[in-house]
């Protein structure tokens, strides 16, 4: 628990705005590093399998190598994100138990499910798929299973924070979706540019068309996130300050150079490293940024009490 | 109330439910305050002024309630010739002594007679009533009209004229506004149809004028006819579990069991002599002797005969003051050599705490009891001089034994609880290791010691060697049966050991025996009555049938009173207990507190003895007039009315008389014991009081090593007013350091609103709250607020002064911890010019051995 | 089974945190820090893992109506907050393993040997109730004495309280008592007295507590939120924004896929 | 077989099975919550005592199973707490139970800087064996006066507050008769 010392308690209780002794009211999320580090690597697996199933369906045998790469990408996604979750969970033995029930009131359960169809999906598709006959075929048919399960497990995450008593996520719940899938296209695409393949030029123009519209859509959202964050003082502030606030700022930074880059004309591998690079880096600064600004959010019983009271102040009803 | 006793106070939320107005006065905001509809701050140290100001607006409001007065006060009584108040002699009672400093309460008596008092100091009665009346002792001349202006109504009247709500304010700085709304709302709660009852604390008894505090109360409440009633009464909220118990049946070193007094030496040369002096004409201590003998008989068995005096000359004798702290001086100069702490902390729960240790330092061996090795079971290597290295542990010669004890779930046993009732906690597991009970460890104590001393023909080693000490014991442990212990305590005919059933059956022949007379009938019918267990809500609320409340099971004491003078109740609404004339029997919700068959229209013949002297509405039954007493006319060492004295360490001036603190107190003038100026202090400006917190027990044996406890209250601190803050840049959550002439503490600060600084004649009183649980073991430590005390105590009963005090405070932790005891003069001394705390008169008080100032030495006459 | 719940008057409450002990006594908890807070009399500071009764401590320069103090203008408002037990509960509808069920009492107990310790559930509480403890990994709030009311007996905190601040019961009925409550505070001019989520229409992101409150002043005085919404309740425009997002990742996806064709 | 039927209480089926779209309330019940019971129906024997704290006198009940206190609540039975107890009267389990309690007896030996187990009966041979030796060396039969006081100052006793009634009573016969007048307790302060 945290302390405050404050001069003179009884002296500061606020008529107008009073707090408890500047007490959060909302308990700080208890996750770690993996899970920002999950949604990154959920979205990347995600906006990857999306990829691949799409090339696969558009153009199967000439882009694949793209179709490949991006399979294991997804796959490696899948259990990298799975292997974190565990990690984060207080009883990483009970991992099984998110498959107990379905809620669909909870993103997390849904995302539960999501992932281990998409996990398995991605992993089938990436272990099957080199291989002919009914095993490549259904690598092909789980790619496409991963492409569809692909597109919630880049999104759900934002959605799993929306959909909580944080009142930075809270107020951003209808733009974190679309941050977090231009990011995880972003991340994707940017992830390609350093991983040590040959991809063919068309491909890699594929990807980097890909990767520039994700980090465009990532950019925008940034904007409307901050804009609907901002409409309470105190709920946008950690976007602003601390180091949720760095990290915000470092994403955009970095997104933005990447994007630069990636405009610039010439497609040498050290160009397409550094875009991948600034990309990557852009990606994990958002989702840090994300999950320490929901950590400051909750720690600020201001941004908490103007959130409820703020909508039902502007309705004309000033109760209490 | 709800600080110490929360579930004590759930009843009085249920009466504030139902409309009772709950006050509460206290120089902090509590969680009483809280919910209290009306919170009085007061300056520690100044409730008599309080309450006397309350008897004024009583008087001079007419508000009292004068049938009540008439007929169950000594109002009417006339007091003699001689008496000079203190409004006379500047604070001053008639009758000091200059020469041993102390009262000849003589001229306090009644005209024409000499009365002794129920409780208290009984050598003031002579033991030769010169009434008229023949043995009769009450007073001899009234006046019913309350006219008199020797009558006690009109003295009392007199004495407190000058309490005025104006005075209150001044000195108690009680807005007069808020004053007069007490004293409204007790007023129109008084009366035939209703009650105000008054709940205390030790906030009242730890001053150097505590008796007198409980006196105010009881002059207030007999004035308002609130003693014996419904909602009435003065109630003593106590603080342990069986501290009720510990008194009734004393650990205590002036009393013998059931409030007998231990033999002194110089009065109590034979059996005769105590019996006469200590017993009474007249009232129910008439009774004395039958108590006495059944008690020597208890103790002695077949050994104590008539002849022999019932081996009362194998009781000790006492032959002055020899309470807590005086032994612990003698204890520092070396003259006590062994010592038990059973289940007490004094280094952190008595005052001085280093004085303690040094005399704990001196002694030869010490045997500490308790459930965790406390600060006083290793004052030897854990204490602030230690830490200091002016002690080494190499250099304490005190053999030190530990016993582990065991809990109450471990042991058969009763507790008395503050409302005197006796409740059987039975035992549910066997204790752990070598943890024992204490009723294990003093059998087992005596029973070797009275193999040591086999065959001995020392005439001191006879009292042993005849004591009484065959306890059936069992199980591995040898545990010995509490239950005999009670049957003993509540008395057997000898002949055939059948209990007794009440104490109205004991015999002064030696017939019976009886441990406590007043718990005679806690083992009525030869049932444990203490374990009864018939749930509340089966019967009526006065609860008769759970547990067992001395005496015979009456849970209010004196309840005649609610009835009035032929017997009716006073009110439908508040009908308790009354004469049915039908049965020619009183009868009612309790067991009636009075001869159940003496009818409300008995009056004494000339010739009655005893206890046929108590009238038909004589409801105080233990007086030997049978009367409350307005004003008392023997009994106490320091004067017959309450009257305001500053503190021994004040901040302001006695505002009333010249004689600044009570001249009767205890002190004791030592280099270890140092006192600050008596009042202006300006090394030490500040007022400092101490308490409890509910999360907290006393000294903290039970609670500082509880986790679930600790938590909730973890660290010492020190409450200040935001003022005092700003002043001496203290900052909530920080340090500070607070400073008396006996050492030096520090605290977390906990700066709030609750405890204001108050305005006393236009100046600015600053005060300091300390709770007192800490110490340097348990789960969460700190300094423990009773080092910075001093030895100074009230002369009737020996109780310190805790509660008001002066001292310093600065921000910071402490540098240094220094304790005078072994630092020597933490400050520089003062001369106390034009800062007397005595009159010429009262400041000539002999000092006795181990710096003792008392007024109650039996050296004068 | 009918639906139980706490109504906690805070009128009437002292402060002594006999609650806190009978309940950690009852759960054998663990102590929550021993450590001085400098918060008036509160030292446990927050509902937690290990804290499933807290009382607070507020220190007022406002008065209390009815109340008369030589203080002037304070009051000190205590309240012994714990588990609400919402009729939508954040915590409930967030497990994502079905750890957190919705008892037969309708209250909200989380079963100890199923949660692994996801985390979900202590961003989902708006109460900031629910917690997981360090060392044990799983979460933990109050469990209404779930095993206590199977066995016909009453959570351990409303049984020890010595004013009946806290209160058990049916939950009807302690409505209802709570009204004649608040009635009788208004009828005395405390007119500042409200019931904070005694039910849907006062509490509407919630639709009521199980566990509710007597309060003197706006919630956020007592660290409760004023308008505190179970998160599922506003879940539509998340999912239906991820929706729109998705399709849009998919079209990029094609997007991408053509574009490079076209080169 | 363990597999199947393991499977068929796996929640997530019975969900579906019962078209339980939110698994919020019995779907989701584990096992043991289903058979889940107060601790205290287990105890062997319930004990009726008394609070060991203040002096209101709160009734307690003791849960014993297997001669361990099981738990301590208030007894409803008592017209004084009907089965409220204040905080420090419900921490009477760790009171009781706690691992700060001392089992063994010690002893400091003069000028010793350690404490050494030793056998309760040894120990209290000594300390009657000191009490014999002080009384002997400090007794006083008559004042420096004349008058006879048969006693010895040089013993004295504080405690008894937190003692049952006929502890009390022992102490106060036993010290009583050895001559010890300087026996006190927490009553006094």
């Amino acid at each position: 628990m945290t302390f405050v010392w404050r001069d003179l308690p009884s002296h500061s209780f606020s008529e107008d705005e009073p707090t408890y002794y500047e007490r959060p009211v909302l308990k700080e999320p208890v996750w770690i590093w993996a899970v920002p580090l999950y949604f990154y690597a959920g979205g990347t697996a995600g906006a990857a399998a999306v990829l691949a199933a799409t090339a696969q369906a558009l153009a199967g045998d000439e882009l694949h190598g793209l179709v490949r790469t991006c399979r294991w990408v997804a796959a490696v996604g899948g259990a990298a994100g799975s292997a974190l979750l565990i990690r984060d969970l207080g009883r990483p033995e009970r991992f099984l138990h998110m498959l107990r029930v379905i809620r669909p009131t909870s993103a997390m359960s849904l995302g539960s499910w999501v992932l281990a169809g998409a996990a398995s999906a991605t992993m089938g598709s990436a272990l099957l798929s080199d291989h002919g006959g009914l095993p490549g075929r259904l690598g092909h048919f789980a790619g496409s299973l991963a492409g569809l399960l692909g597109m919630p497990l880049a999104g759900y995450t934002a959605v799993l924070l929306g959909n909580t008593a944080v009142p930075v996520w809270k107020a951003t719940r209808r733009s974190l979706p679309h941050l977090f899938i231009g990011s995880a296209v972003s991340g994707a695409a940017s992830l390609f540019g350093l991983l040590p393949v040959d991809l063919s030029p068309r491909e890699v123009r594929i990807v980097e068309r890909f990767g520039m519209m994700g980090k465009v859509a990532d950019l925008a959202a940034m904007t409307v996130v901050e804009h609907e964050a901002d409409r309470i003082e105190p709920v946008g502030r950690p976007l602003r300050e601390g180091i949720s606030g760095a990290l915000w700022t470092a994403a955009r930074v970095l997104t933005g150079a990447s994007l630069a880059l990636s405009l610039l004309s010439g497609r040498s591998r050290a160009k397409r490293a550094a875009g991948g690079l600034l990309g990557t880096a852009g990606a994990l600064a958002l989702r840090f940024a994300i999950f320490h600004a929901g950590k400051a959010s909750a720690r600020d019983p201001r941004a908490t009490f103007r959130q409820q009271r703020q909508p039902r102040e502007a309705e004309a009803n000033p109760q209490r | 109330m709800a600080e110490c006793h929360p579930v004590g106070f759930r009843w009085v939320m249920a009466a504030k439910s139902r409309g009772a107005k709950v006050i509460h006065v206290d120089p902090r905001f509590t969680r009483t305050s809280a919910v209290a509809d009306l919170h009085v701050p007061i300056r520690a140290g100044s409730d008599i002024a309080f309450l006397g100001g309350l008897i004024r607006h009583v008087i001079e409001t007419e508000r009292y309630f004068l049938e009540y007065v008439l007929h169950y006060t000594n109002a009417p009584a006339l007091i003699c010739e001689d008496f000079k108040d203190t409004e006379d002699l500047d604070g001053l009672f008639s009758g000091w002594n200059e020469k041993d400093g102390q009262y000849d309460p003589a001229s306090w008596a009644y005209e024409g007679t000499d009365v002794g008092p129920a409780a208290g100091n009984r050598e003031h009665f002579t033991g030769q009533p010169y009434s008229e009346r023949g043995t009769q002792s009450g007073a001899e001349r009234f006046d019913f009209t309350l006219q008199h202006p020797r009558c006690v109504f009109q003295i009392v009247k007199r004495h407190f004229s000058r309490y005025t709500p104006e005075l209150v304010e001044e000195v108690c700085g009680v807005p007069r506004e808020l004053f007069l709304q007490v004293a409204e709302a007790v007023c129109a709660n008084s009366g035939r149809e209703r009650t105000t009852a008054f709940c205390y604390a030790v906030g009242w008894t730890q001053h150097s004028t505590g008796v007198q505090y409980i006196r105010s109360a009881s002059i207030l409440q007999l004035l308002l006819g609130n003693v014996g009633r419904p909602g009435g009464g003065i109630m003593a909220l106590r603080g342990h579990a069986s501290i009720q118990g510990s008194t009734d049946i004393p650990t205590l070193y002036d009393i013998l069991p059931g409030y007998l007094p231990m033999p002194k030496d110089k009065h109590d040369t034979s059996f005769e002599q105590y019996v006469k002096l200590n017993g009474s004409p007249s009232g129910w201590w008439s009774e004395f002797p039958k108590y006495a003998v059944s008690l020597l008989k208890a103790w002695f068995g077949a050994a104590a005969t008539k002849e022999n005096g019932w081996r009362f000359d194998d009781l000790p004798r006492l032959s002055g003051d020899h309470s807590h702290m005086t032994t612990v001086s003698a204890m520092a100069d070396g003259e006590v050599k062994g010592y038990f702490l059973m289940g007490e902390n004094p280094t952190v729960g008595s005052m001085h705490g280093a004085l303690h240790r040094k005399a704990m330092r001196k002694l030869d061996w010490l045997v500490v009891r308790d459930f965790a090795l406390t600060e006083s079971a290793e004052f030897w290597r854990d204490a602030p001089e230690i830490e200091r290295g002016e002690v080494r542990p190499e250099d304490v010669p005190t053999e030190v034994f530990f016993f582990p004890a065991a809990t109450h779930t471990e042991k058969d046993g009763s507790f008395t609880n503050t409302q005197r009732l006796l409740q059987w906690h039975h035992k549910a597991v066997e204790p752990p290791g070598d943890c024992r009970s204490e009723l294990h460890f003093t059998y087992h104590l005596g029973r070797r010691l009275k193999e040591l001393y086999a065959g001995s023909m020392e005439p001191s080693d006879q009292g042993l060697l005849t004591l009484t000490w065959d306890y059936p014991v069992s199980g591995e442990s040898e545990e010995p049966s509490a239950e005999a212990v009670l049957q003993e305590i509540n008395g057997f005919r000898v002949a055939d050991r059948q209990p007794v059933g009440q104490f109205t059956d004991l015999k002064d022949d030696g017939s019976t025996a009886c441990g406590c007379w007043i718990y005679c009938g806690s083992y009525a019918k030869g049932v444990n009555q203490t374990a009864r267990r018939k749930p509340g809500r089966e019967q009526p609320c006065v609860a008769l049938e759970w547990g067992w409340a001395w005496p015979a099971n009456r849970h209010m004491l004196y309840n005649r009173a609610s009835a009035d003078p032929e017997g009716r109740p006073w009110s439908e609404r508040k009908r308790y207990v009354w004469w049915d004339e039908e049965k020619k029997h009183w009868t009612g919700h309790d067991t009636p507190d009075f001869i159940a068959d003496r009818p409300p229209s008995y009056r004494p013949g000339k010739d009655a003895k005893g206890i046929d002297t108590l009238a038909g509405d004589n409801p105080f039954v233990m007086q030997g007039d049978g009367l409350g007493w307005l004003y008392a006319p023997s009994g106490l060492a320091d004067g017959p009315l309450p009257t305001h004295y500053e503190p021994q360490e004040g901040v302001v001036e006695n505002f009333l008389y010249g004689q600044q603190c009570n001249p009767g107190r205890m002190e004791w003038l030592r280099r270890d014991n140092p006192y600050h100026r008596p009042w202006d202090d300006p090394r030490f400006p500040c007022l400092i009081t101490t308490y409890r917190l509910t999360e907290h027990h006393t000294a903290g044996g039970m609670s500082r090593w509880l986790t679930w406890l600790s938590e909730l209250q973890p660290e010492m601190f020190c409450e200040v007013s935001p003022q005092l803050a700003r002043e001496k840049g203290l900052t909530n959550g920080g340090w500070a350091t607070i400073t008396t002439a006996r050492g030096e503490i520090e605290a977390r600060v906990l700066v709030t609103e609750r405890i204001p600084p108050l305005r006393i004649k236009g100046r600015r009183i600053q005060q300091i709250g300390l709770p007192y649980h800490w110490g340097s073991k348990g789960r969460v430590r700190g300094d423990a607020a009773n080092e910075l005390i001093s030895f100074v105590a009230d002369p009737n009963v020996s109780i310190q002064e805790s509660k008001a005090l002066t001292g310093a405070i600065e921000a910071g932790r402490r540098s240094r911890g220094r304790r005078v005891v072994t630092s020597g003069p933490l400050v520089p001394a003062l001369s106390s010019g034009g800062h007397e705390r005595d009159l010429p008169v009262v400041g000539h008080k002999p000092v006795g051995p181990h710096g003792i100032s008392e007024s109650r030495t039996q050296e004068g006459d | 089974m009918a639906a139980v719940g706490f109504f906690t008057d805070t009128t009437i409450c002292i402060g002594c945190k006999a609650c806190e002990v009978a309940c950690k006594e009852w759960n054998q908890l663990p102590d929550d820090g021993l450590r001085f807070t400098g918060m008036s009399y509160d030292n446990t500071a927050a509902l937690g893992a290990s804290t499933w009764r807290h009382v607070s401590f507020i220190e007022r320069p406002v008065p209390l109506t009815g109340q008369e103090t030589g203080l002037g203008d304070f009051s000190w408002l205590l309240q012994s907050d714990v588990c609400k037990h919402c009729h939508r509960a954040g915590c409930l509808e967030a497990c994502p393993t079905g750890a957190i069920i919705r008892t037969e009492f309708d209250s909200v107990y989380v079963q100890p040997d199923i949660c692994n310790g996801c985390g979900y559930c202590v961003v989902s509480c708006p109460f900031g109730v629910i917690d997981r403890r360090e060392d044990d990994g799983r979460a933990w709030k109050c469990t209404l004495c779930y095993d206590r009311l199977k066995g016909g007996m009453e959570p351990a905190c409303a049984k020890a309280c010595p004013t009946d601040s806290i209160q058990f019961g049916d939950l009807d009925e302690l409505k209802d008592r709570a009204r004649g409550r608040l009635e009788r505070l208004h009828r005395h001019g405390v007119t500042e007295a409200y019931l904070y989520g005694a039910d849907a229409a006062g509490q509407p992101g919630t639709e009521g507590l199980n566990a509710f409150f007597l309060l003197l002043d706006k919630p956020e005085v007592y660290n409760l939120p004023p308008d505190p919404v179970a998160p599922a309740m506003e879940a539509k425009p998340a999912w239906t924004s991820m929706a729109f997002a998705v399709l849009g990742m998919a079209a990029a996806a094609v997007g991408a896929v053509l574009m490079g064709r076209e080169s | 077989m363990g597999f199947l039927s393991s499977l068929s209480r796996w929640p997530v089926l019975q969900q579906i099975r019962k078209g339980d779209v939110h698994a919020l309330r019995e779907t989701a019940r584990s096992p043991r919550s289903e058979q889940l019971r107060p601790r205290t129906e287990g105890a062997d024997r319930v004990v009726q005592s008394i609070c060991p704290y203040c002096a209101v006198g709160c009734g307690q009940l003791v849960y014993v199973k297997d001669e361990k206190i099981l738990d301590i609540e208030g007894d409803p039975d008592s017209p004084i707490s009907e089965g409220c107890l204040c905080p420090k009267g419900a921490a009477t389990f760790q009171l009781v139970t706690g691992s700060h309690r001392v089992q063994r007896v010690l002893h400091r030996r003069p000028h010793g800087t350690e404490w050494e187990e030793v056998p309760l009966d040894w120990a209290l041979e000594q300390v009657a064996q000191r009490v014999k030796r002080t009384r002997e060396e400090t007794w006083e039969e008559t004042t420096k006066e004349g008058r006879r006081v048969h006693r010895t100052m040089g013993i004295a006793h504080l405690g008894g507050a937190t003692l049952d009634n006929e502890e009390n009573y022992l102490i106060k016969k036993l010290f009583t008769a050895l001559g010890i007048v300087q026996v006190e307790n927490q009553a006094r302060i």
